[in-house]
Parts: C-alpha cells; structure tokens; sequence
C-alpha cells in the first residue's frame, strides 16, 4: 500500500503534521471530571471518579491515593467487531496509562483512597492510547484532582523510511514502527514510552523529537480548552453574562 | 445499599409526586428532552446512534459478521444484544461482566426488536451455513434513569442506519457496503414508574430511587414485549392505562427517529 | 404444527384449563423450607435457607433482610443438554422472581441478614418461572418466613390466534404469544408480568384475565397444601392421632 | 470452619462408635435406607434415576449429544461426569463453578464407570468423527452424608435406563430413540469411614463431621476404583477389609437397582 | 504395545525396581522451604511459604493452620501443550495431596495462619503426583515446619498381567492399573491411596506391598538428603570447614 | 501494598546508589551472573531454557501445535506468548490468572520477538489452513528481579533450541522431529532502571523497589521494542544513553547464548 505520495501522506499531511484534534471537558452528569476528545476519526471519552474509599480495605495505601485507569475499547469502535472485556492489550495499556498519570496525580493528598480514571475508546483510528491519557489527564484536570501538571500525548513512526508525527490507522498497519510517547512538558520528561517495530538509533531521536513536539502541540491544546472550561464556568457564575 | 441520603431523597420525590410534580416539572406523560445523533461512530461501526434522553447518554454500535444461523432457523441471520454498564456512567457500576441490571436492559430491548420481526433475518441468509450475525452492543455512557428506554430507542434507530459490508471470497470487505440492513418496523419501549399511587412516563434517576415499580411496553402496531420490575405491585388498571400511554408515546418517538 | 382441533388442546385441555398441579412441602431435610411441585410435566423443587447473616457485611442492610433468589434448570431438564452454570435467561429469571417475591416477604423484620431462595427446574415443560416462583412462595411459608400474603403464578398466551392459559411446550414452542403472571391474591396486584410476542390490547385483556384465574386457582391449591401440611404436623403432634 | 458445636458433635459421635453404637442405630457394615427412583426426568432425559440414601437425594440425569471422539480413540464414544453441589442441598454449598469437593466426587464416580468398561463405548460410534457422548449430570439436592456413594449408584442406575435418541440426516430427533445404551457391567462404590479405630459403611452426615479418613471403593468382579479421603490415614488390614466389605455390599446394592 | 520383555521392562528395569531417583532442598531464594526432585523423567519442584496470616479473616481457624497444596502442570511439561490454569485432574491431586500432609503437619501449632505448599511438574513422566507429595514433604521440612513424621510416595501398577513398581510414562498409558500410594512411614499407615483399572484383592495386595516398598526406599533417601542439607548448614556455619 | 521495610529499604537502597554503590557491589552497567541451561525439558518439550539471573530463576518451554492461521497471514505460522507469576516465585504472587505484571512481561517479550522476525514464520506454513503455532510459555520460578530481561533472554534461547515435531497425515508425532525452528536473528532485551539521578541496567528486587521507572529496550541490529515502567519519567538524554547501553549489552548476551 502506498503511504506517501509526492511528500504527502494519505490525507494529504505533511511528515511532521498533526490529525485535527477536538478536546471538550465536563461532557457527563454523573463522574466528577470528564473529557471528550476527537482525534483523526478517533472518539474518546474519559471519566474520573474519586478520591473515593477503597474497598477491601487491605487494598488502602494509608500513605497515598491509589490510581486506578481503565482503558476500554467499545465492541464497535473498530470494523471487526471486538469482543467486550479486557484482553491483554487493553490490561497492558492501562498499566502504562495508570503509570504516567502516576507522575503528575498529587496521591500524596489523598490517603487510604482510590481515584478511578476510565477512558471509553468509542471509534479507534491508531494512536489511541495517546488520544485516551490526554483525555485522562484533562478530565484528571476538569474533576480538581490536583496535578504537578498536564499529561500530554503524541506518537511517531516510520511508513516507507520515513519518520513520521501521528500515525493513521493505515499507516500503523502498513508502516514499520509505531512510537507512542507522553510527556510532562513543564520538565520536559517521558511518562509513557513504547515502541515496536525497527528503528535505528537516528531514526529514534528523529522520532522522538517529532513526537515530542506534537505532544507539546496537545498540551497547548489540553490548557486553552480547561482555560475555555473555567471561563464558561466564571461567566456562568457571574454577573455581567447575559447567557 | 440504600444510605440516608438516599432514603431522605425518596421521600422528597414521593412527596412531590403525591403533589402532582415532577422534580424537573414535567408532566407525567411527558418524556425528556430527546436528541439523538444518528451514524456517531461513523467511521468504523455499521451502524450507530447516540442517544440523549435528558442527562443519561447511551450510544449504541452495530457490528455485522458472518457466522453460523441456529440449526433450528438454518435460514435466517442470527441478533444477538449486549449492554455494558460502562463503569464511567455512575458510581454503582463496576467494571466486570454484565449484572443482572444490565442483563435485564439487554433482554428487554432484545424482545422488543426481536418479537416485532423489525430486522428481516430471512434476507440475512447469505449460504449453506453462513449467515449474517447483528450484534447490537449498547454502551451505557452515563446513567441519569431510564435506562430501558434509551437503549432501546437508540438501539432501533442503530439498526435503521445500518449498512450490511461487502462480502466476496467468504471474506468480509470493511469500510466496503452492499445495502442497508433490511427494517420492518419500528419497535418503540416506553417505561412507566408507579410511584405511590401514581404513573409517570420515562423516570429520572431520582425517580428511579422512589419507585416502587415499573412497567415496559414495547409496542408496533402490537404490543410485542412487556416487563415489569420493582418490588411494587401494579393493578389492571394502572397496566391498560400504561398500554394506552405506550402505544401513543411510540408513536410521537417514532417520528423523531423516522426523521 | 396443528395445536388446536377440534376446540380442544393438544392434550385435550380446554382453553381456560390448567395442566395438573401437585404441590407438597418439607420435602428436604438440609433446607430451612422446601417445596415441590408437578405442573403438566414440570417438576421443580424449591428451598429456602436464612435469614442468615449476609456476608461480605458491606452489602448488610441495616433496615432490612436482602432476599436472593435463584433460579437453575438442571442440565438434563431439557432434551438438549444445557451447560451449567447461569446463562442470561436464568439471571433475568431469577431477577423478576425476587422482586415479585419481595412484595410479600416482610424483609423488614430481619435487618443485616439474607434469605436465599433455590428454585431447581428438574424437568423444563414450559411456564417454569412459574412454577419456580409458586414453588418457592411455598417453600418461604414452609420456612416459616413472614409474609404479607402468597404469590400465585400462571400464565396465559396465544395460539393459532386464540387465547389461552398454562401453555406447555409446543404451544409455546409453536405459539404467537406468552405472558407469565404473578400476583399477590388478596390485593388482586400483579408481581410478575413479562411478555414477548404480539398481543392487541384487547388480546392482552382476555390472556391477563385467564393467567388472573389461572393464578387464583393456583392460590387455592397452595393454601390447601400448606393447611394439610399444619394439619400434618398438628396431628403428628397430638395425642388423638393414631399414626 | 469448624465451629465449637460441630467439636461437640464430633466428640459425641466419637464416644459413641467407640462403644460400638452408631447416632442412627445402624450396624457398622449396614447401609441406610436407599430408595431408587428410576426415570425420574421420564420425558426430557435420555435415562435419569433419583436415590435417597437415608436423608440424602441425589438426581442424576443422562444427556446424549453427538460430538467429536477423542483423536486417540477415534471409533468410541465419549462419557463424562459433571456434580452439581446444588446450594439447595446444603447451607455450605455456594453458587458457582464446582469447588474441589465437588470435583472430588465427581472424578470417583467417573473412574468407577470408566475404569470398568461400563459404557460399552465402541458401540457409540456413529461415523467418522461423529460419536455419542454421554453426559452424566449429578444434582446433589440434600446432602445427608456419603455423596459419592449415592452418586455413584444413582449414576449407573441412570445409565442402565438410558435411551439412545434417533440421529437422523446429521440431527438427533429428541423423543424418539433407537435403543438402549449398552451397559455391560454395574460398577458399585463403596465408602468406608474410620472414625477412631472404628471401620464404618455409609457415613451420614454427622459421621462426617466425626470421622479421620474414609476409603471408597468401587467395584464390579474386580477392584475398579479407589479413593482415600480425609486428613487421617488406614493400616494395611483396614484396607483390605474394606475391599472385602465393598464386594459384598455392592452384590447388594447390584440387586437392588438390576430389579 | 509390548511392555515387557525377557522378564524386563521397557527401560530394563526389573518388576520392583524404582527409576533414578534425585532430591535437592534450599533450590529457590524467595521460598521460606523448597525441593527439587528428578525421579526417571519427571522435573518437579515444591516450594512452601507460611505460616503467614490467612484472608479473608473469616476463613481462619483459631485452633489450627490450614494447609494449602496447588499441584501446576507447567504448559511445557507434557507433549502436547497443556492449557495454563488448573483443571478437574489437578484439582483432585492438590486434594488428595493436602490430605496427606495434613496428616504430618503441626497444624495445631500455628492457629489463625495459612501455610501454603506449591508444587510444579516442570517435566511430567506417570507418578507425578507421588513425586510432586514427596518433593513438597522435603520442601516442608526445610522450612522447619514442624512435622510428626515425612510422607513418602510410590505408586505400583499392572503392566501386561504383572504387577511391577514405579510406572513409566508407557506403562501408565498402556497398562492395566495404576495405583498411586503415599505413607507415613514411622506408623506404616496410609495417607494417599487412590486406584483405577482392573485389579484383584490378591493383586491389589501384591501391588501395594511393591508401591509400600518402594516408598520406604524413598524414605531412605528423603532422610539422607535433610541430614546431608543439615550437615551443609553446620558445615557452612561452622569453623572447621574450609569451604 | 507498601510497609514500613520497604519504605527503609528503599530508602538504603537510594542513598547507595547516590554514593555510587550499588548492594551487591555491582557497577552501575554490569548484569548480574547469568546462567542458561538450555533444553531443560530435555524429554516432553520441544525447546526449553531454564535461566538464572543472579537469584532469579525462569524457565521457558516451547510447545509446537499445528493450528489455523491468522486470516491475513494464511501463510505463516503463529507465535504465541504466555507468562505465568507462579505463586512459588514470590509471596506476592497468587494462583490465578495474569495478572497486569504479567501481561506486561508477556507482551514486552513478544515484542521483542515478534518485532524483529526472529521466528521465520513464513516456514511455518503447513497446507492450506494448516500451520505451526509456538507456544512460548515463561514460567517465573524465583523472583529476584528483572523478570522482563530474564524471560526475553530464556525466550530466545529456547527458541533457538527448538526441533519441530514431525507431522505426518493430519498428525503430530511427539518425540520425532523433522527438523530446527527457523530462527533468524537473537533479539535481546536490556533493561534499566533510574533511582534518583542514577541509571543502572539489570535492577535485582531491592532496586526495583527504590526505583523510581524503568526502559526496556530490545535490540537486534535495530532497536525492536521498548517499554517505559514506573511512575517516574526520563529525560531524552537518559533514554539515548540507555539505547548505547542496551546494544553493548545485548552482544555479550547474545555471545553467551549463541555458545
């Protein structure tokens, strides 16, 4: 399958160019924080309950909160319908998404207790687990749990020799690597970091620095729509808004 | 199980409807606002719908594959229905297999499509031993009552946008269709909650709290399935008034989602 | 399939006649209560263990007695094999079985613990749930549990256009409509009421007044059991009685 | 756990078998009652027998379906035995998948009749990689004491009345049947106790509780199966005795389910 | 398939001889007592932790310890893979199996606590379960668990109208009987004793005296590898040795 | 969760490792002692490596089965891996089934393999839906830490020793063997772990509990797989050093196993 086309990919993007990218907070009833983003044609909601009690008791950390994130893929959310329940992929995507939220969470604050994050893959598109821990993390955000900072998400790889920003579903099944990254951009550090596939040495750092500057593109994303939120949240409070 | 809170909000409820009121002043056989987005998981579903029925969310996917029928039908598709309490939708719902709340959701909304022969299985037979499977999966996004009645009303409207995919060499061609998924009614659930001595169509979840019971219709030009719930009692003829109600209301909703 | 000839049944019943019923209580020495019925082919057994204290103590009401009832056809009470183990039917089943058994029991007399109710279809004939749900309101009385009145159960449906009551296997199998029903007879309300298949209102009319009676005719055989049962423990007891 | 009435119960029981008397006045080699009631699922199993063994009833039901044979013994049939610790039949049995009680009784019972030949598999062949299978289903519906022995014994009285269903064009046609299995010999289980220095028949419920060990025997004209049990152990004359005592009484029991 | 030839068998073994037989305890670090065993072409190891607090709270017995044996079928450890997670076979071996020790071990001395006992066939050749009890009874005496006596295994079969010691994988799949037998050897008593096949009184009689034998030889060199373990202890911790 | 001796153990643990020491006196870029014995399994398995990594102890066994191929693979051959914690290894594992450390390791190691082609899948073709499936199964004996290095490297080696039954009209004949795995390349996986400012390859138990995240990387002639762990993060340069680390590192490995 043809990838690249006159310098340009399927959809027309250049090498280092983004999917459009949506982000809203606050879009449930019912959980305390909540995000729902699109990316590509990926649909992701996240929601967060907690800090809540833990049950059973000997679970409890009288030190620190427990994070608990659950990443799910909707029965429909891809052509070949998945079976509902967690299989080994989805466990494995909620550890590393539970251990880079793990980073920014001030646990420290709430002892003895559990914070539930669950992200709902509602239509995958490639690059989920990048597009859920950014909803994680701004629905972390829009519930007032407190964070030393954002999480932001973005992945690269290499389709036909060259690297690549924010593989599409076509380009992850026909390219030769896969690099999903999260950071946490006031320190500029990694939380997340998985790879498959076959890079050199350069190759990575070429990828790794395409990815990073798209997860730094999220993360100004990820602060203008929470900045958006509290506006509407001041405005609705306030006096001098008509609405 | 029941906490304080919960037994004070009953009794406020009870109370407000012993008055005639609705908490959000509706009328009793009024439903709640009702918005739904056709096609929501556009992309990669055959068919889909988000429903929101006031503040609950439900978005129901249809994902067709090809299986065996059941020996006794050998010529005719196969449905099949799943509902997931997703645990993002409330506090009380956990992750794990279905429970019997969601099993009974399931069971109801299947009944409805099922006995009314909305889906025309007999044009799902594609050969010897190979039909067309319908897998209706509702996911429970956020639960503000009335569960019953959102699922169902998204699931309908899922299967009437739905596209059957491609299909060459014994293999499925996805993202490819050849049709549309052939619909022959419109199987509506309407639910009502008896809450002292009185009916009320499409409970919140407050309401939910104060019910002593509940009764679903859902109904075409017949009624096609029915189930009470609750530790309540209904007299006949609190249940006629409820079929009268249903069929009228079905026919209202139908509308909206024909649209 | 034929399943009306000559005005009668496949078995000769006339449209508002039942299938014969036997009923008898304390039929297992373990349980608390027992019951056990025939009705048409049917055969279940019914036994109630508790009040008990409910474990884990989380789930503890302390206003009142949780009520569990479950319902299980056997594997060999249907000419397919069934695999052990609850399937979706059997949950629902047991579901609406509670409840409608939850109308009567005075759970309210028994805080923080739980009664279990145990239906077992050993032979499946159409109509089971029931059966099971009659069968266990006899089991609750023959453990002695309060009630505020029995639940009776019967149902009614439709073949080749007409409507009749207690459907056995082919007319269910081969029939347009079924509608259990369960009621607590002396406030003449409904407990239990499924239905699928398709009824006009005025057809839902006259199949809910033949389950009515069916029912009623149900409560009376329950009453004499129980009664005989007293009477048999009464005598058993006493000194004028020379078995 | 054991609970200090069931150390009550267990010394009293104690005392008593060591001054040679058992809680229900029975002999050391004697039987309780045991009642068989044949065909008791007369119309949708394929073979069925009820026992009651003193206070304890067990139903077994015989299912038949066609499946693959095993690939080493592609020309026979396939038998296999599932106990049910029904939790009507004891406050200690739970809902759920069978624990390893359970499990216990229900691989002794299956290695009596196995282990005999019982079954005479190589006539359940129906055509290449089509057999009958033969599901022994154990209900345990009130335990009394000594499962295995009424399993046992329900379940090859169930196999002798079980019909084979007519196979037809690929389909078995439930109702109708075209013989009856074919049973060669009546495998008969055995259980000892030994409580003290006491060797006792058929342990009921309260013997249970008291007893160190127990050993099971199955037999026909030959020892088929063996099962010790318990945290106790058996001196070499024990056992052998018990195999003496197990012979004799399955003669017995033989009788009693060949009338 | 001829299983016996010229009076010997497959392996030239003669009707009561025993297959090589190795045993090692201390083999693994976390374990607080553990064994290995080599016997024919059987790999098995035991390893026990505990006594340690028992959980649920309500399972604890306050007037003894319980025992726990799970006996694990490595997937590798037969030819054709067998799935991972217990089945209906392994089950009734960890049964029998804690039976048999409990029969040994001072339960009565560690009230309210679990011990548990694990026992892995990483390679698997017919009397797994006599070599996989007779591991676990060394691995519990090296975690000086305190016990009345050691249990000690060997089964004993028919092969060909023989009755011979010490089944090998061909001989349990093509002989007669197999019969499987552990003891407490200072009181000659039986603790596991289980049988299938066809056997006589008098071959049974005949079989269990080769099956007792041939544990009392195991015995022998159950003691000698302890005292050997021990001597390495003292010699380890000792002065006069230069090791 | 966490006590009081872990927390002061890991607190020893960091101020060592601040002062450039590591507990068992190792340098900061040095595996602990490895040992491989290779076919362990030497009589049921097909391929089998038992590894001890310092006190760490996993053993590997490779099961080969023929099975259907992926439907957009018809061609090729199926690997597979499994990990299993046995409660044995550690007293805080549990019998059950994988949990998410497992999985982790599981999926980690997979990668490693599948990534790089070490398997030439393409042999594995049999006939039309008919091709080899390799069960990889890690059996954690010891836990002493570096779980993921321990098992990729077993892995690898048991592959490379891997002799593939033979087959012959529909069956396989266990025992004889027609031939080695097809194994192209030795995929090695390094694994390091940051404590405070410091990185050091081949973490033992004590320093996974101080550490604060851990980088695997494995390498053939490319980098193939790499998977961040912990709830600390890495700077860009400590990752690109850790790449140079793991390319040395998994040369001597590679020589080791190659022997």
């Amino acid at each position: 399958m043809v990838l690249i086309k006159d310098g340009k990919r399927l959809d027309g993007r250049d090498f280092d160019e983004l999917r459009d990218v949506k982000m809203e907070v606050s879009v449930l009833e019912r959980a305390v924080g909540s995000a729902y983003m699109e990316w590509g044609k990926n649909k992701v909601m996240a929601a967060v309950y907690g800090p809540r009690e833990l049950h059973p008791k000997f679970l409890q950390d009288p030190t620190k909160a427990l994070l608990r994130c659950t990443y799910n893929l909707a029965p429909f959310s891809v052509e070949e319908r998945k079976r509902p329940g967690p299989d080994r992929r989805s466990v494995e995507i909620s550890k590393v998404t539970t251990e880079a939220l793990s980073s920014v969470v001030m646990l420290e604050k709430f002892p003895n207790t559990v914070i539930d994050v669950f992200i709902e893959i509602l239509q995958a598109d490639a690059g989920t687990r990048c597009v859920g821990l950014t909803a994680a993390s701004l629905a972390l955000a829009d519930a007032g749990i407190p964070m030393r900072d954002l999480v932001a998400a973005c992945s690269a790889g290499k389709i036909q020799g060259e690297i690549v920003v924010d593989l599409m579903k076509e380009e992850d099944n026909y390219g030769e690597c896969d690099l999903p990254l999260a950071i946490i951009p006031r320190k500029g550090e990694v939380v997340l970091l998985q790879m498959d596939g076959k890079l050199t040495k350069d190759e990575f750092k070429k990828a790794y620095e395409l990815a990073f500057k798209g997860a730094m593109k999220v993360y100004e994303m990820q602060k203008n729509t929470l900045l958006g939120s509290m506006k509407r949240f001041v405005g609705e409070g306030g006096n001098d808004d008509g609405n | 199980m029941m906490e304080i809170e919960a037994y004070l909000r009953k009794d406020y409820i009870t109370n407000l409807i012993n008055e005639g009121k609705r908490i959000d002043g509706r009328g009793f056989d009024e439903y709640r606002k009702m918005d739904i987005e056709k096609n929501y998981v556009d992309d990669k579903a055959c068919g889909s719908s988000l429903i929101k029925l006031g503040k609950t969310k439900v978005l129901v996917g249809i994902s067709m594959s090809v299986g065996e029928p059941y020996p006794d039908k050998p010529q005719e598709g196969v449905m099949t229905t799943s509902v997931e309490f997703r645990p993002m939708a409330s506090p009380t719902f956990e992750s794990g297999p279905p429970r019997e709340e969601a099993i009974e959701v399931a069971r109801v909304v299947d009944r409805g499509i099922r006995e009314s022969g909305a889906i025309d299985t007999k044009k799902l037979f594609i050969e010897e031993d190979k039909v067309w499977i319908v897998f209706i999966d509702i996911h429970i996004l956020d639960h503000n009552g009335n569960l019953i009645d959102a699922s169902g009303i998204a699931s309908i409207s899922a299967l009437m946008n739905t596209r059957i995919p491609k299909y060459e060499d014994g293999k499925i061609i996805y993202g490819e269709f050849e049709g549309k998924l052939p619909i022959t009614c419109v199987p509506i659930p309407c639910t009502v909650a008896k809450i002292g001595n009185s009916i009320l169509i499409d409970p919140n979840l407050d309401e939910e709290y104060a019910m002593d019971s509940r009764l679903t219709i859902a109904t075409t030009d017949t009624i096609n399935a029915m189930q009470k719930g609750g530790n309540g009692s209904f007299k006949e003829e609190e249940i006629l008034s409820a079929i009268d109600l249903s069929f009228e209301k079905a026919k209202e909703i139908r509308k909206l989602i024909e649209e």
